[in-house]
């Protein structure tokens, strides 16, 4: 049954890296409207994602906007905590994410929690 | 319960280890597009999204069009009706592609 | 007066780059606005906030920034269209030299 | 059951949008042959609206309305638009991803000083923000994915 008055959480999945498709910058714009309108919102990074928050990212040479440097107006806009796939992290061999980001990191348990709290899913 | 709709052939491992970490025993799956080709396989490996689904369904027009039929007993043949349905009836849909 | 920068249809600056405070009161007059202080705290406030992450915010996040910064005296819908009238956030991007607020509506 | 769609591929470089037609129609048809399924699922009242289709990244080039297929292949644009006309959906292309990509209405047209616009008058331009009120008012949200 629809209810207009009941919050229904949206969770945003980022498993694309930046730079190399639209995918980052899409799901960020997609995350900044949700938050205009005040909405309940988890973004989680996993798979590729996660070279999203590496640190000393600066794509003025290709023309690009700074995905990093958008991505930490996050909580400005009501996004307190940034959700990393600790196995991704492993798996790729990073050790070292930005410090300025509101980073929690997650394993497969706490993953599967997010997808199964979230009311809609939207994975870029 | 949650649908899970899955567009890829299982050459994207990743996507389906992505599935397989979050799917539950009573999920249901719709393969569509070139997800029919999970079709081709058996898989009751209880650590993969195949062996862990409660139903794997898989829409008949794509799995017609890339000369497949449902021989595999574990998988259902459905149209674009029984999809709209069974997004109905599950409690959210998650697309994965 | 010196040669403008480019400008797009809606009077955007084009190249970012080519901003500077003579500009601001020029693009501001031609709104009806005369820059005071009251202003200018606001357009230093968004060109900050634009220089640290590169997004040029729409309404609800500029009153937050404007809250955060001058208090709640200034931060709210109210005093910001006050200065910049009918649409602020749109308004004062566009006097500070930042690219038009992504549309949210 | 209110229904919203989200759209992410382009026709022709991914079965995004077309899975998203056939996924409409079959919701829309339900709807008409709502007493048809009687019999077949006695608690489930078979009554699904679509409160609106969104097409955001790739998803945007359906509202084209200069794409022309060959005659011997399905016009996915055209259906798109036969579909708007009969059951008055509404169809929003994110305007900032089609702005970008070179899909726009008169109105951006004018705005930006283009001397052409492409966009289908079957679809709408608007904001994000028409996704995130889908998801507010909708039971669903399917989503058909690059």
């Amino acid at each position: 049954m629809p209810n207009d008055n009941k919050q229904k959480p949206i969770l945003i999945v980022n498993q694309s890296a930046p730079y190399g498709n639209a995918n980052a910058k899409e799901s960020l714009d997609l995350a900044l409207a949700s938050s205009a309108f005040e909405q309940a919102l988890s973004i989680l990074f996993t798979g590729d994602g996660i070279y999203q928050l590496l640190p000393k990212q600066s794509p003025d040479d290709i023309q690009s906007k700074n995905l990093l440097q958008m991505l930490k107006a996050l909580p400005i806009y009501g996004v307190e905590q940034l959700y990393v796939d600790q196995q991704s992290l492993t798996e790729r061999g990073i050790t070292e994410l930005d410090t300025q980001l509101p980073i929690v990191l997650v394993n497969s348990v706490e993953i599967s929690r997010l997808y199964h709290d979230a009311q809609t899913v939207f994975r870029f | 319960m949650i649908l899970h709709t899955l567009n890829k052939s299982p050459s994207n491992e990743a996507l389906s280890e992505q599935l397989s970490q979050v799917i539950q025993a009573d999920d249901q799956v719709i393969l569509l597009e070139d997800g029919v080709y999970h079709s081709l396989l058996e898989n009751n490996d209880t650590s993969h999204w195949l062996g862990i689904a409660a139903h794997v369904h898989a829409l008949n027009d794509d799995l017609k069009a890339r000369g497949l039929t449902s021989n595999n007993s574990a998988i259902k043949t459905i149209d674009y009706a029984d999809f709209v349905r069974l997004s109905s009836e599950c409690d959210k849909v998650i697309a994965w592609y | 007066m010196t040669q403008q920068p480019e400008r797009d249809a809606q009077g955007f600056i084009v190249d970012l780059n080519t901003w500077t405070p003579t500009l601001a009161i020029e693009i501001a007059s031609e709104e009806g606005i005369a820059l005071t202080d009251d202003h200018w705290e606001v357009i230093t406030l968004l060109r900050n906030f634009y220089m640290e992450f590169s997004i040029s915010p729409a309404m609800r996040i500029l009153v937050k920034i404007v809250k955060e910064a001058l208090g709640e005296d200034k931060g709210n819908s109210i005093y910001l269209l006050t200065l910049f009238p009918q649409s602020p956030a749109k308004l004062a991007s566009k006097i500070s030299g930042l690219p038009k607020p992504t549309n949210c509506l | 059951m209110i229904f919203s769609v989200l759209v992410l591929g382009a026709p022709y470089s991914s079965g995004a949008s077309y899975s998203a037609y056939r996924f409409a129609q079959a919701a829309l048809d339900a709807d008409h042959n709502e007493s048809h399924n009687k019999n077949h699922s006695a608690n489930h009242n078979e009554c699904h609206t679509i409160h609106r289709i969104f097409f955001y990244q790739d998803g945007i080039h359906s509202s084209s309305q200069l794409a022309t297929p060959p005659q011997d292949e399905f016009n996915l644009y055209q259906a798109w638009q036969d579909l708007q006309s009969t059951y008055d959906l509404d169809l929003v292309t994110c305007i900032a991803a089609a702005v970008r990509r070179g899909v726009i209405d008169s109105g951006e047209a004018k705005r930006h000083n283009k001397l052409q616009h492409n966009m289908s008058t079957n679809f709408s331009l608007s904001g994000l923000g028409q996704l995130v009120e889908a998801n507010a008012l909708s039971d669903r949200v399917i989503t058909f994915g690059r």
